[in-house]
């Protein structure tokens, strides 16, 4: 059954993306708007002071994004060695 | 106090986060200043939910802008698009912010007991409380790239949570599942706000729909965004993962993991609603939400009759009733685009479909923490080999009770409220969806009463003879819950007009979203 | 355990891969580069390190508890940098134009001078340090794991 | 139509994508699902990346850099957060995929079937 679903439902995704890509997409290097970046790129030593644009976006422009990418790294190492713990201590209650 | 009040989006994501971190070290210390610490961070959490809640009901949406100068300056000077990060919390997002954080408080006093004798405890509270965050930040944000970040934190944490018991095969199957599940739902949204990037250069919500054409490409987001979320929520088509993840999972990541999920189907009535709104055509994508709503239901509980295993039994059910809000909020949706059908039922399907959420909400964690009390004390999920522990758990007996009678939708109870308001409203739109959705109730309450009778009731079994009542912690983690059902069954109509209709009017009203934000420029 | 040479060529080389990785996360503000990045540096370092020498060997100087305090303590870094620009909003650049760290750089191409980007090189260091603790802890989980013993003391 | 040779970076991300959605609707072994998950990661940052190139830009670092057209900072600042959310999950889920070896002695999904019902 998951091979049927599969091949009906594969060729038409695959072909919904190239053709959005090809052809409705903007050309590679023309953007259609970038009046958010062209801000940033102007404002982004005067507001924020570093030189590299895109450390100030990753830290103050954007920085929440930034906090939440830091906790999936925080969630991910807890989440290994949550599972990689040893059972010995079964008994050990609170 | 008024600080507090402009701050509090932020503070309600911050805090959990805060004492994630904080939940390591204090965890070496010793378990009982960890448990406090986690109930501490959870309970002003939902005090700052409830006075935000006010201030938003009194004075409309709340804006926060994350490193800006003020927190209302949505437009920097000379920028007629967001550059930062904005928190958008509307009645409707505050509405999914009070069901959070009351389950995640009860979830947690739950596990205070629930997990006494588990290994690994630190590191447990440290992932629940992550979820709560990653939660939290799915449900305030306004920004599509971050609504991602925090599906993904929830996402991550909640696998780790599924897989928590690693000594029984099938809970790192089910961990598997979810994680590979999420982490290609995630992608596949990511390249939907890549797509929307490229056309409109901002990641706003308000902004986005503001400058919306609907050209070809944004139909192209949107299948995206939809195939993605729906995914997420346990949808026919790709639901088989649904049951094997959330039966293994410990009973209150269960009831948290619920509410991941109706927190996704909130990221899609968000994207319905306000980020695309009228200039979608409505009846189509109304359409498709309520057939797949219905098809949903049926599927779910037709496979939930001959279930076994309580959990999993659970999980279908709780598959099932997904599909009264996806049929409710469905049928709002296709009548978004003339005003009089809206008025007359459209309006009073979206509520009942997110009054539903709000039940819902309630008595399935309920439920899913009774089955875990029975697992507590009988080591198994087997209804087969339970039998009579009527006699001995009275209290799981009678909180048992309370979650079947609200989710068969029987009169006294809040299921049948907001089922009645879905049926009545839905009727109006096609009849045969009402009949369905009423079909589907009665064998919803055939099953439960099949599971009641084969746990609870009957002779006393000798090996269970012995069972005691499950510790304290954790009746009051399900009485919080019982509690929320009996009042919502009193004052429904009180819980309706205060909280769900204004939830409901921010959905509809799109202009009110995108002026929060276009609006708010000062220089 | 791999040979003597391997081990102690491998203890030399880590103090070059440490100063570089320190020099991409502390410049981050000014050349390509930043926390994540630097801290992947450190990490590939310890990987190397795992290699040379086997995982117990490993798990007596980069024990768990060292790993997982550094994590905490950078994480709680970052949030509180975070947290401290609570007077104007959440994640409010408060050191810039303040004599720590706070000078403006002249607008346009300048050579940088790293005296600038206000909370920006503090947060690198702060989320460097919870990448090298963080993903060092994981390999470490990974080898111990499947040598048959666990991270934990 | 002149643009269909430029867009190649898309027209590669779009082919990512489809091969590694081949692999998650086809492949039974749990590493090459894993495998498939981190090619489709690879397409969606192919895809962020390339969108905010700009003809002729320089990367957006201030320090020492030609005066003309900068690329634009905000899709590099996305991609780095995607890549570092792929490295997450893809730990998490071969740690998984290490216990479920351990309990099942094989790695083939297809034995993971038998919680259907």
């Amino acid at each position: 059954m998951r091979k049927v679903v599969g091949l009906i439902v594969l060729p038409v995704v695959i072909a919904f993306l190239v053709s959005g890509m090809l052809l409705l997409i903007h050309p590679f290097g023309y953007p259609d708007a970038s009046d958010m970046d062209d801000y940033i790129i102007q404002n982004a030593q005067e507001e924020t002071g570093s030189n590299n644009v895109v450390t100030s976006v990753v830290f103050d422009y954007r920085g929440f994004d930034t906090l939440g990418e830091a906790t999936i790294l925080f969630t991910a190492v807890t989440g290994v060695l949550l599972l990689l713990r040893t059972e010995k201590r079964r008994r050990e209650g609170s | 106090m008024a600080a507090l009040i402009t701050h509090s989006p932020i503070l309600i994501i911050a805090i959990p986060l805060l004492a994630a971190f904080l939940t390591l070290p204090i965890g070496r210390a010793g378990g009982k200043a960890r448990n406090v610490l986690v109930i501490a961070s959870l309970a002003f959490v939902e005090f700052l939910v409830i006075i935000l809640a006010r201030d938003i009901y009194l004075n409309g949406i709340h804006i926060y802008t994350l490193g800006a100068t003020s927190p209302e300056l949505t437009l920097p000077g000379g920028a007629m698009v967001p550059i930062r990060i904005i928190l958008e919390v509307d009645a409707m997002s505050i509405f999914m912010g009070i069901i959070w954080a009351t389950v995640s408080l009860a979830a947690a006093i739950y596990s205070l007991s629930h997990m006494a004798r588990e290994t690994g405890q630190n590191r447990f509270y440290t992932l629940l409380l992550l979820m709560v965050a990653g939660c939290f930040g799915m449900i305030f944000t306004g920004d599509l790239f971050n609504l991602f970040v925090f599906l993904e934190i929830a996402s991550i944490s909640g696998a780790a949570l599924i897989a928590f018991r690693t000594r029984f095969a099938d809970a790192v199957e089910g961990g598997f599942k979810y994680i590979v599940i999420s982490a290609v739902a995630g992608l596949i949204f990511l390249f939907g706000v890549g797509l929307l990037y490229a056309q409109y250069n901002s990641l706003n919500i308000g902004f986005l729909a503001n400058a919306m054409q609907y050209s070809t490409l944004d139909i192209i987001a949107l299948t995206l965004f939809l195939m993605s979320l729906t995914i997420k929520t346990g949808m026919v088509p790709l639901h088989m993962w649904y049951p094997d993840s959330y039966t293994v999972a410990p009973a209150n990541i269960t009831a948290m993991l619920v509410i991941t999920s109706h927190a996704c189907m909130y990221a899609v009535f968000r994207i319905c609603f306000s980020l695309y709104g009228i200039t979608l055509d409505a009846t189509t994508v109304g359409w498709i939400i309520v057939i797949i709503g219905l098809l949903t239901m049926f599927v779910g509980v037709t496979m939930a009759v001959f279930q076994t295993d309580v959990m999993r039994f659970m999980s279908y059910h709780a598959i099932s009733q997904m599909g009264y809000m996806w049929m409710g909020v469905g049928v709002g949706l296709a009548v978004l685009g003339n005003p009089e059908a809206l008025a007359t039922y459209g309006r009073d399907a979206i509520s009942g479909g997110i009054f539903h959420i709000l039940n819902h909400a309630m008595y399935k964690p309920l439920l899913f923490m009774t089955a875990g009390a029975l697992f507590h004390r009988t080591g198994t999920r087997d209804l087969n080999k339970m039998g009579g522990l009527g006699h001995n758990m009275k209290f799981t007996l009678i909180l048992y009770i309370i979650g079947t009678l609200s989710i068969a939708g029987i009169p006294p109870l809040n299921g049948f409220a907001s089922k009645f308001l879905i049926y009545e409203s839905v009727y109006q739109f096609n009849p045969v969806l009402a009949v369905v959705a009423m079909l589907v109730s009665i064998i919803t309450l055939a099953s439960f009463t099949k599971a009641f009778q084969s746990a609870f009731t009957g002779p006393q079994l000798p090996e269970y003879k012995d069972v005691k009542e499950v510790p304290k912690p954790m009746l009051i983690g399900m009485g919080i819950l019982a509690a929320g059902i009996i009042f919502t069954s009193i004052f429904p109509g009180l819980i309706v007009e205060r909280i769900v209709n204004p939830a409901t009017d921010a959905l509809i009203n799109q202009a009110a979203y995108v002026n929060g934000i276009m609006g708010g420029g000062m220089p | 355990m791999l040979s003597k040479i391997v081990r102690t060529v491998t203890n030399e080389f880590m103090l070059f891969i440490v100063v570089f990785g320190l020099y991409i996360i502390a410049h981050g503000h000014l050349t390509p580069g930043g926390g994540f990045q630097g801290g992947a540096v450190i990490v590939s370092g310890v990987v190397m390190l795992l290699v040379a020498f086997n995982s117990q060997e490993l798990k007596k100087t980069l024990s768990e508890r060292v790993l997982s305090i550094m994590e905490s303590t950078g994480a709680l870094i970052f949030i509180a940098l975070a947290f401290a620009g609570i007077g104007a909003a959440f994640f409010y650049n408060f050191l810039v134009g303040t004599p720590i760290l706070g000078r403006i750089p002249a607008t346009g191409p300048n050579p940088g001078d790293i005296w600038t980007g206000g909370v920006i090189p503090l947060m690198n260091l702060a989320v460097g340090l919870k990448v090298v603790a963080g993903l060092s802890a994981v390999v470490l989980a990974l080898a111990l794991f499947s040598s048959g013993e666990e991270m934990e003391e | 139509m002149e643009h269909i040779p430029l867009n190649f970076p898309f027209l590669a991300a779009a082919l990512l994508v489809g091969i590694s959605l081949y692999i998650l609707i086809f492949k039974k072994n749990l590493i090459k699902l894993i495998m498939g998950i981190a090619m489709l990661a690879a397409g969606v940052n192919l895809f962020l990346v390339s969108l905010g190139f700009r003809a002729g830009g320089a990367a957006p670092i201030y320090t020492n850099v030609t005066e003309g057209p900068m690329v634009m900072p905000v899709p590099q600042a996305l991609t780095l957060t995607s890549i570092v959310i792929n490295v997450a999950v893809l730990a998490l889920m071969l740690t998984m995929a290490i216990h479920i070896y351990r309990h099942t002695g094989s790695l083939d999904s297809e034995k993971s079937r038998k919680m259907k019902g």
